[in-house]
């Protein structure tokens, strides 16, 4: 049975490849441009439902805790299905269903349709894999194909927003992998195997801990690194950014989730950092997705304050290890829940913009209610159920005070959701054909959210603070009376804050680096040139210049004699130097000891030997 | 700059002159064995001629004798493949024709009489080679343009004869054991002669030819045919 | 076993030379006869393979396989088929058929085609040769030959950049052969005839020795480094790009790229031993080196808009990797260094065929030209993406696998700032490929391109042209997705480097 | 101060004034004639090493190189005379053949004969 | 008939063609040729005798050895004849094609033979006396041939290297004359045995040195080899350089070992040493400045001639042993290396020439790129020259390298490497130009029977010298008669 989960990832990654362009088709050399954007054929464009399917298939039939070890794949991958797999498996796959069935009406007729499938089906099988994976190597190949991925679906429709969107996701995702990598790296090293579980990750030194932190913090959207979250889902299309928002973030969870030590060992420093980096950015979202005026930046920045509470949560747990069976159970579900609504508001915001028919808008509009009060957390909503299971995370902290926070940023997220339908109710609708299949597709997640609150829950939960609750729509209900009876009262604030807030300080740092870089290069680069002009200056006319016969003094009969004539005195020097070896045996004139001498040295065997071991210093 | 370096060759010249001059002096009083002149001067007797110097250069040493042979022919090839000779003199004047006349035949017969003398007292084909050659010069002056010698063909194998017999008899030699210029001793005296002679008559063409000085014309001379080719023939 | 122990002595031979006598040959060949110089091509080259196979084959079987030739009394040429041989002969005759087939296909009209192959051949038979010395002298031997036989293709094309471009790369590899040549003969006055053994020759030298020996390994090393392309010694590269496609892909991707670094792995391995080496404290200045290579080279192709300059300084800096492998102690990351060898390899040469079929094809050159590529030529373009994301290091394409296991050993070995080094090394480098990729897959294609060529086929270029990278994109898929399985670079580099640190135990 | 050394010495001083004459003298008739007193120097020495003392006769060897040695100088001497001629004839022709085209002053011609190239093969 | 009797062969057959060809003028070439395939027989033939029989020596005349000229033939000179033997076989077949047709054929086969007898002579001499007659001839014949264009140029080049051949042989001339008086014999076996450190043999000994320092164009002493070389006909300037030369620098080596070993010291091989480097440096620049690829190729010529005797200091400085027989045939090999590398690279350079009616390397281009065999071929005697693997001078460089360290004489590297790197830097410039624009040659050979001995040639020293050079080590391995 477990064969399901190779197949949950790789299913997707072979449709994937078949949506490239085929060999002999009309991608042959003739007019390749000419054309008008093609229509991708009905069963083309089914592929991106169809793949989600085995994920789904395989959240079923796999029983929990089994695993497939595949050494030969990779670097020896091991897929399996643990508790927090099995719920991110779940939510993401229905995700990847609903928003395929978007994606497999919506994006047919569009420019670049076929890359747009093929990205998809790439960022679907990346998930997958990541989730299916428990290695480090899956995470990784699954992290880092998705990000790629991800990119093509953020810039699909290529206006300048989305092209910039696209090089702030892309810049920063490659800083996060980088970090991830290197964090990877060390707890592969530290740990010694490359399947860690929280008990193995006990001693990890503090810098993979800070890496992955850091690595995943900029997916997760931690306050400093979130900044191409709110620039990236507005450009991006409906389906994709419900994507983004609903699985790919969520992605940092499963990964702090599976290499923290969770509820092994206490890390009061790293906790508390964690904690107090969702605190922040909890509270940091909320104020400025009021002031957004595009809808998608609302949710954008909705999701970013989820995802602060979530890191809270984790924080907390860390913090307090006890808490971390429940904890665990109660993050992933809070972060399915959260998945399954923000897709839906984001698919819902899409039908509110395209829905065909002009009496589905009402439905539309019922849908989109229901799933913000779901999202603040309601009762009788699945934000409650889920809401509920973090109260004793909440509660059991060391600091008393979270609980209160936590509240008043579920006023603040009330607050939010009534801006996003405020906002929705004035988009004016401009339908287009083929909206039958999403509609139906997202009538049906809201369906499953709204059991979910009864499947899951129980009767306590579905009424969790409602009384903050009901305050943040009494207040919400105030300020859209006012904002109702005169328009431009709210004018000012709105769009007070452009979406990638922070992004705003980012294009003047651009300047002042590039133009400190110039001033630092550009005296090195001149002074490098100068000395190679000066070189080559000197070198030059003693090259060009073509040398004349610089033998022709050489030539001349005296000169040639003197130096002939100077060669020879030198060779006797060299030779008569060393004078007691040269002295003649037999000269009359020598005295007799010395010929002595010399003869004796010579008695021995053949000259040459004699010669050179008695005085071998000399040469 | 000439000056003073004529003067600096000067300087180490002399330098290198007294060095020798000391060598010398040293070398020459020092009493050294009798180098090689008791040794050949014993062989004489199997040598084949009396005078030892001709046993040295045809006996002895016959290989160095034929390389300085072959040297001879190479400066005259050298000298032929640089062109062709020179216009000649013009005929020579009633005084210089009959002394040409004269000397000649005079220095033909001397040559003939060194090469024989040779082989018992000093002489031999060098000596008699130049009187010869000296005689083509006298005839080269006095107008006859190719020096008294026949036309290029002959001279080819005038030239090449005395190196061609030399190496010719030592092949034969080596042919029948002998070995290299190894003459039996019966045959040795004979042989010499022989070498001899074709030696002379090479050394004479050579040097007029040399003094020609360029590869001969082919027109033979208008004037009188000279005594001497059919004298020697 | 005796028929078997005799082949075992011609075989390496048979392999040198299988690729070598084509290539005289097709020297004879008159120009315009195409077909028997490419029959001459192609049985060069898969003799060489089906012989390459058998060696594997036997080695594997545990045969020990050497050619010895004494040329002078103490001076013998040497081919031993070892572990790390192995692993460069393959790599170069799989890559040498790809790249035949490219080449035939890129210089279908081009003149002097016979002289260009008669070369092509020269010079992988140099490189088989170097895969498979057996000591410093057969190594230096075959080195100087590759020299020799790669100047006349960088110049091939006859134009005064060519020339130019060829008298540096001449100057920078004539001058590094004469320092590896003083070095190897001052190395063998030391020690006398230096084989190449598993665990190093010199680990008992005396401790006087030590300077001359450090001073040695600084000589090789510049003499390797020229054609490694360590920072200082890099010039050359660049300059040479002028070379047609098929010369750039081969050469200056693979074989003479690889040979200064699997010189370098040689010496550090086979000849120091590490553990002396690192004693010595050489490799600290092997890895000092390969840093500053690996940062310099991605900084500079940052800025260059030539298409394979870039990609040649993109070569700069990676072939460092395999640099900075062999200089951290510790068997993991030598595993890296070396199946690095293998990997940058096939996804270096995939780039350059793609920057090669972009020239040919569509005339492009710069990087600026190259709007909307991909959609003109899809396939050529997958391929180098595949091996841009590859270089980059994004699993699941082979470099991420070297990557990693240099991190891995460089943690292990305590040196974590070679971890900042790989960072950084991997954010420049998406920083010159991704702005491609970008341009290629997602910019509108220009009204016209500089001056396309159609080409009579099906495909989207000449058959010849496309299927090579496609195969080689496709090899770095398999090497980065089946990593694990046996048979594959990264096994054979395990064992390597198991032989290499003596650790028995077999896993 | 035997004779022999006399005659030696005497070999000696000749083949230094011919080394001398022939180093320095530029004209190339006076370095044959340089060359020829060297080569005389050293036939002398020869001929001194020979010398026996009085009663003896001379060894012959030494005599029979002499011979060698001067049929060898008199050949070089021949060919560097010839080639000599060749060379002036060369001049000369040269030189004849710039007065008539340039018509310039004659000194110029003997520079420009010497540099400008005989037509090669 | 022992084989030591048939010593003479090598002399005697080329003498014996030359007058063949002297008489019969009109059928020079085919005479010609058959003589030089006779001697390079007789050549290879007393170098196989060596190879099998160890050292041969016979005394001609049948008078025993002092009085007799002594012939001898030991590794050393059996491997010098045999590569006189093919080159000169090379050089021929070469000169037909080139002679073709002009009447200078009839007058360049008389005197090559006798240059080529000479050659062989003074590998074979073992006697002083014979070895100045030798001298002699060779000089000679060389000037003789050198001046066969008939140029200016040619004419005053060949006059000076006339007259410094002259002034070497009466210089070498005086030193035997002194030799034969202090010692009493003229044979070099039993002058080694009775020469003992004196004044005389010093003297001697420098004035040998210098003469033949003359012949063998060391550095300053080489003005005359460019112009001699440069404008002679492409065979005859290949024999030059490729041979004669060499026979200067055989005798210097053969006396340095043999005669002198007792007197020669270390100062004076370091002088000499000196002098080859200064060679080196010298030659190799002005062959780099060089406008004239023949001109090129002489100075590389001066600069070779300065490695060889490079040699000398490191041989001196290592005591007898397994180590100095491998300097002594290292630098054997490098002389027969370069004769074979300078003669290929000449007889190409002569058909560049042909083919583009001049020789000045810029406008070489078009030329050299026409002809692919004979660029190949200079390309392997470049490679030789500059002594790259896999040639004969990559393995002598690396026994020398090899020697200079062990005796410690490391400055020596300095001009080794400077050497090599300028060799690479002049070689390749002439390479350079044959990757033009021009149209693409049709086939290899373009004219088989003129290309092939320059190619031959060139391969052999480029490729077989370097792998086949152990024969060499056991045929002098004999010589040495030491380990």
């Amino acid at each position: 049975m477990t064969d399901w989960l190779l197949l949950a990832w790789l299913w997707p990654l072979l449709l994937a490849a078949s949506a490239l362009p085929s060999l002999g088709s009309g991608a042959g050399q003739r007019g390749d441009r000419a054309r008008a954007p093609e229509t991708l054929p009905a069963w083309r464009a089914s592929l991106v439902v169809i793949g989600a399917l085995p994920a789904l298939a395989a959240v079923w039939l796999v029983p929990v805790g089994s695993s497939l070890s595949l050494p030969w794949l990779f670097l020896g991958t091991e897929l399996g299905l643990d508790e927090i797999g099995r719920v991110f498996l779940l939510f993401s796959a229905i995700l990847w269903l609903a928003a395929g069935v978007a994606v497999a009406q919506r994006m047919r007729r569009v420019a670049h349709a076929r890359r747009f499938h093929a990205f998809y089906l790439l960022a679907m099988a990346g998930n997958l894999w990541l989730i299916v994976g428990q290695d480090l190597f899956s995470f990784y190949a699954g992290f880092a194909i998705m990000s790629v991925a991800a990119y093509g679906l953020v810039i699909h429709d290529g206006s300048p927003a989305a092209l910039r969107a696209g090089k702030v996701y892309l810049v920063m995702t490659l800083f996060g992998e980088v970090s991830l990598f290197a964090a990877l790296v060390m707890i592969a090293q530290q740990t010694g195997t490359t399947l860690p579980r929280p008990e193995d990750l006990t001693q990890l030194g503090a810098l993979p801990i800070a890496l992955v932190l850091l690595g995943l913090g900029v997916k997760a959207g931690l306050v400093p690194l979130h900044l191409w979250l709110p620039l990236a889902h507005p450009a991006a299309p409906i389906p994709a950014s419900a994507l983004l928002s609903g699985a790919m973030i969520k992605v940092a969870m499963l990964g702090w989730l599976r290499f923290l030590p969770v509820g092994a060992i206490a890390l009061p420093n790293w906790g508390g950092l964690l904690a107090a980096g969702g605190l922040l950015t909890l509270f940091y979202a909320l104020p400025i997705g009021l002031v957004q005026a595009d809808p998608k930046a609302i949710l954008a920045y909705s999701s970013i304050s989820k995802m602060g509470l979530l890191m809270l949560c984790l924080g907390l747990v860390l913090m307090e290890p006890a808490l971390a069976p429940a904890g665990v159970a109660a993050i992933s579900l809070y972060a399915a829940q959260h998945g399954l609504v923000k897709g839906g508001l984001f698919l819902g915001v899409g039908l509110r913009k395209q829905a065909a028919p002009a009496f589905l808008q009402p439905f539309v509009l019922g849908g989109l209610i229901v799933l913000a009060l779901a999202l603040a957390g309601a009762p009788l909503t699945s934000g409650a159920v889920a809401k509920y299971g973090l109260k004793p995370v909440l509660s059991g902290a060391e600091w008393p005070w979270v609980a209160a926070a936590v509240t008043v940023a579920t006023v603040g997220t009330s607050l939010l959701m009534a801006r996003f339908i405020w906002v929705c109710v004035h988009i004016s609708p401009h339908p287009q054909p083929g909206s039958l299949w999403p509609g139906l597709a997202w009538a049906l997640l809201i369906l499953l959210v709204l059991l979910s609150a009864f499947v899951l829950g129980t009767p306590a939960s579905w009424f969790t603070d409602w009384p903050t609750i009901a305050l943040g729509l009494v207040f919400a209900g105030l300020i859209a009376l006012g904002a109702w009876r005169n328009p431009d009262w709210l004018r000012p604030v709105i769009g007070l804050i452009p979406p990638g807030d922070l992004m705003v300080l980012a294009r003047p740092i651009g300047r002042l680096t590039v133009v400190g870089w110039l001033h630092l290069w550009r005296p090195l680069d001149a002074a490098r040139l100068r000395v190679v002009n000066a070189v080559t200056r000197g070198i030059e006319p003693f090259l060009a210049r073509p040398d004349g016969d610089a033998e022709r003094g050489l030539r001349r009969w005296p000169v040639a004699g003197v130096i002939w004539l100077g060669m020879i005195v030198v060779l006797l020097l060299a030779l008569f130097g060393q004078s007691p070896h040269v002295q003649p045996v037999n000269s009359a004139t020598g005295d007799d000891d010395e010929a002595q001498i010399s003869a004796a040295r010579l008695g021995r065997e053949s000259p040459s030997h004699s010669l050179v071991e008695t005085d071998p210093g000399r040469d | 700059m000439n000056r003073d370096l004529s003067l600096l060759i000067g300087i180490l010249v002399s330098l290198f002159a007294v060095l020798l001059l000391w060598i010398v002096y040293i070398t020459l009083s020092a009493e050294t064995g009798p180098r090689l002149a008791t040794l050949a001067l014993e062989q004489l007797p199997e040598s084949g001629v009396s005078h030892p110097v001709t046993a040295v250069l045809l006996n002895y040493r016959a290989y160095d004798t034929l390389l300085e042979l072959a040297v001879l022919l190479a400066a005259l090839l050298g000298i032929w493949s640089l062109g062709p000779a020179p216009a000649g003199f013009q005929l020579a004047g009633p005084a210089l024709a009959v002394m040409a006349r004269w000397i000649v035949p005079l220095a033909i017969l001397t040559g003939g009489y060194l090469l024989w003398v040779g082989g018992h007292a000093p002489g031999g084909a060098f000596q008699a080679g130049a009187l010869l050659g000296s005689a083509g010069v006298i005839l080269r002056l006095a107008g006859h343009p190719r020096a008294g010698l026949p036309s290029e063909e002959a001279q080819r194998w005038l030239v090449v004869a005395g190196v061609g017999v030399f190496v010719l008899i030592g092949l034969l030699l080596a042919a029948l054991g002998y070995g290299f210029l190894t003459y039996p001793k019966a045959g040795a005296k004979w042989l010499i002669l022989l070498i001899e002679t074709a030696a002379t008559l090479a050394i004479g063409a050579t040097l007029a030819a040399a003094y020609v000085g360029g590869r001969p014309l082919g027109a033979a001379p208008p004037s009188t045919p000279t005594p001497t080719e059919d004298a020697r023939a | 076993m005796s028929p078997l122990l005799t082949w075992t002595t011609w075989l390496p031979a048979a392999i040198v030379f299988s690729s070598l006598i084509p290539g005289l040959l097709i020297f004879l060949v008159k120009e315009e006869d195409c077909n028997r110089r490419t029959l001459l091509n192609m049985t060069g080259t898969l003799l060489t393979l089906l012989l390459v196979g058998v060696l594997i084959w036997g080695v594997f079987l545990g045969g020990v396989f050497e050619t010895r030739v004494t040329i002078v009394p103490g001076l013998d040429l040497v081919l031993r088929a070892d572990a790390l041989s192995m692993l460069f002969v393959t790599l170069s005759s799989v890559l040498w058929l790809v790249t035949t087939i490219y080449a035939i296909g890129y210089l279908e009209h081009a003149s002097n085609r016979s002289r260009f192959f008669g070369f092509f051949s020269l010079c992988v038979s140099a490189t088989v040769g170097i895969a498979l010395a057996g000591n410093l002298f057969t190594f230096l031997v075959f080195y100087e030959i590759l020299t020799l036989a790669t100047y006349p293709l960088v110049a091939h094309s006859g134009t005064s950049a060519a020339t130019r471009g060829a008298r540096i790369y001449l100057a920078y590899t004539i001058a590094g052969g004469i320092a590896l040549l003083i070095g190897v003969v001052w190395l063998r006055t030391l020690t006398g005839p230096v084989d190449f053994v598993e665990r190093g020759v010199l680990t008992d030298m005396p401790a006087a020795l030590h300077p001359q020996l450090i001073a040695i390994f600084l000589l090789l090393l510049l003499g390797l480094g020229v054609k490694a392309a360590l920072v200082p010694l890099h010039g050359w590269l660049p300059q040479s790009m002028v070379a047609p496609a098929p010369v750039s892909s081969l050469l200056h991707a693979v074989a003479v790229v690889k040979a200064g670094a699997f010189g370098i792995l040689r010496v550090v391995y086979d000849v120091y031993g590490v553990e002396f080496a690192s004693e010595l404290g050489l490799l600290t200045i092997l890895g000092a080196a390969a840093s500053v290579t690996i940062l310099y080279g991605s900084v500079m192709a940052l800025r260059q808009d030539g298409l394979k300059k870039r990609l040649a300084y993109s070569t700069v800096s990676q072939v460092s990797y395999i640099a900075l492998g062999a200089s951290i102690l510790g068997p993991i990351a030598s595993i890296g260094g070396m199946v690095h060898l293998v990997h940058q390899g096939i996804m270096k040469i995939t780039l350059f065929f793609c920057a090669g079929n972009y020239a040919e094809t569509l005339g492009v050159h710069k990087v600026s030209e190259m709007d909307g590529v991909g959609r003109r030529m899809p396939w050529t373009t997958l391929a180098f993406t595949v091996g841009a994301l590859g270089m980059i290091g994004i699993p699941p394409i082979a470099g991420f696998v070297s990557k990693w296991y240099l991190g891995l050993g460089a943690v292990e070995a305590g040196k974590d700032w070679v971890l900042l080094v790989l960072a950084a090394s991997t954010l420049l480098n998406a920083g010159y490929f991704l702005p491609i990729l970008y341009k290629a897959w997602f910019r509108p294609p220009p009204e016209s391109w500089p001056h396309e060529h159609v080409f009579d086929s099906r495909f989207e270029t000449l058959g010849a042209l496309l299927w090579p990278p496609v195969i080689t994109a496709v090899l770095c898929l398999i090497a980065g997705l089946f990593a694990a399985s046996p048979f594959s670079p990264l096994e054979w580099a395990t064992l390597i480097a198991r032989r290499e640190y003596g650790l028995i135990e077999f896993r | 101060m035997s004779p022999a050394f006399l005659y030696g010495g005497a070999g000696i001083l000749l083949f230094a004034l011919g080394l001398w004459s022939f180093l320095v003298h530029e004209p190339l008739l006076r370095k044959l004639i340089g060359f020829n007193i060297m080569g005389s120097g050293v036939f002398h020495l020869f001929i001194a090493i020979a010398h026996r003392g009085d009663g003896l006769p001379p060894d012959p060897v030494p005599h029979a190189l002499v011979l060698t040695g001067i049929v060898v100088a008199v050949s070089a001497t021949a060919l560097a005379l010839a080639l000599n001629s060749r060379l002036e004839a060369a001049d000369a022709n040269a030189s004849a053949s710039a007065h008539q085209t340039h018509g310039r002053g004659a000194d110029e011609h003997a520079d420009d004969a010497k540099r400008r190239r005989w037509p090669t093969r | 008939m022992t084989s030591t009797s048939l010593l003479f062969l090598p002399v005697a057959v080329p003498l014996l063609g030359a007058l063949l060809v002297t008489a019969f003028p009109r059928t020079s070439s085919i005479l010609g040729v058959t003589a030089a395939l006779a001697s390079s027989a007789g050549g290879l033939w007393v170098t196989a005798q060596t190879w099998l029989h160890g050292d041969l020596g016979s005394v001609l005349g049948g008078w025993g050895l002092p009085l007799g000229i002594g012939l001898a033939a030991d590794g050393l000179s059996a491997a010098l004849l045999a590569m006189s033997s093919l080159v000169g076989l090379g050089i021929s077949v070469y000169a037909i094609g080139y002679f073709a047709g002009s009447e200078r054929c009839t007058h360049f086969w008389p005197l090559w033979l006798l240059l080529w007898a000479s050659l062989n002579g003074v590998f074979l001499a073992a006697d002083l006396f014979n070895l100045y007659v030798m001298l002699e001839l060779l000089g000679l014949s060389a000037a003789a041939l050198g001046a066969l264009t008939g140029s200016r140029e040619a004419i005053a080049a060949n006059l000076r290297y006339l007259l410094v051949g002259l002034l070497g042989s009466i210089t070498y001339l005086l030193a035997v004359a002194l030799l034969y008086a202090g010692y009493g014999t003229l044979d070099i076996g039993l002058l080694s045995e009775r020469l003992q450190p004196s004044p005389l043999a010093a003297t001697a000994l420098v004035l040998m040195i210098a003469g033949l320092a003359l012949k063998a164009a060391l550095f300053p002493m080489h003005f005359w080899l460019p112009p001699a070389h440069a404008n002679a006909p492409a065979p005859v300037s290949a024999a030059l350089s490729a041979l004669v030369v060499k026979t200067a620098f055989y005798l210097i080596l053969r006396l340095w070992l043999d005669l002198f070993p007792a007197i020669a010291d270390a100062a004076a091989a370091f002088v000499l040493g000196a002098l080859g480097a200064g060679a080196v440096l010298w030659g190799s620049w002005r062959a780099l400045r060089a406008q004239r690829l023949k001109l090129l190729a002489a100075y590389s010529t001066v600069a070779q001639i300065g490695y060889l005797f490079l040699f000398l200091p490191l041989i001196q400085a290592t005591p007898a042993g397994a180590a100095r027989d491998d300097l002594i045939a290292a630098c054997v090999l490098m002389a027969i290396t370069h004769g074979f590398a300078k003669a290929g690279f000449f007889l190409a350079a002569g058909l560049v020439q042909q083919k583009a009616g001049h020789d000045r390397i810029d406008e070489l281009g078009g030329a050299a790129q026409s002809m692919p065999a004979t660029t190949f071929s200079i390309a392997l005697a470049g490679a030789a020259l500059i002594g790259l693997p896999p040639s004969g001078s990559f393995v002598s460089k690396w026994v020398m390298i090899g020697g200079a360290f062990t005796t410690g004489q490391w400055w020596w590297l300095i001009v080794i490497a400077a050497g090599t790197g300028l060799a690479a830097a002049y070689i390749f410039r002439v390479l350079g130009h044959a990757f033009g624009l021009e149209p693409t040659p049709r086939c290899f050979l373009t004219n088989a029977r003129a290309e092939l001995p320059a190619f031959l040639l060139a391969a052999t020293s480029g490729v077989l010298l370097g792998l086949g050079a152990g024969p060499l080590w056991s045929l002098l391995g004999l010589s040495g008669g030491h380990a």
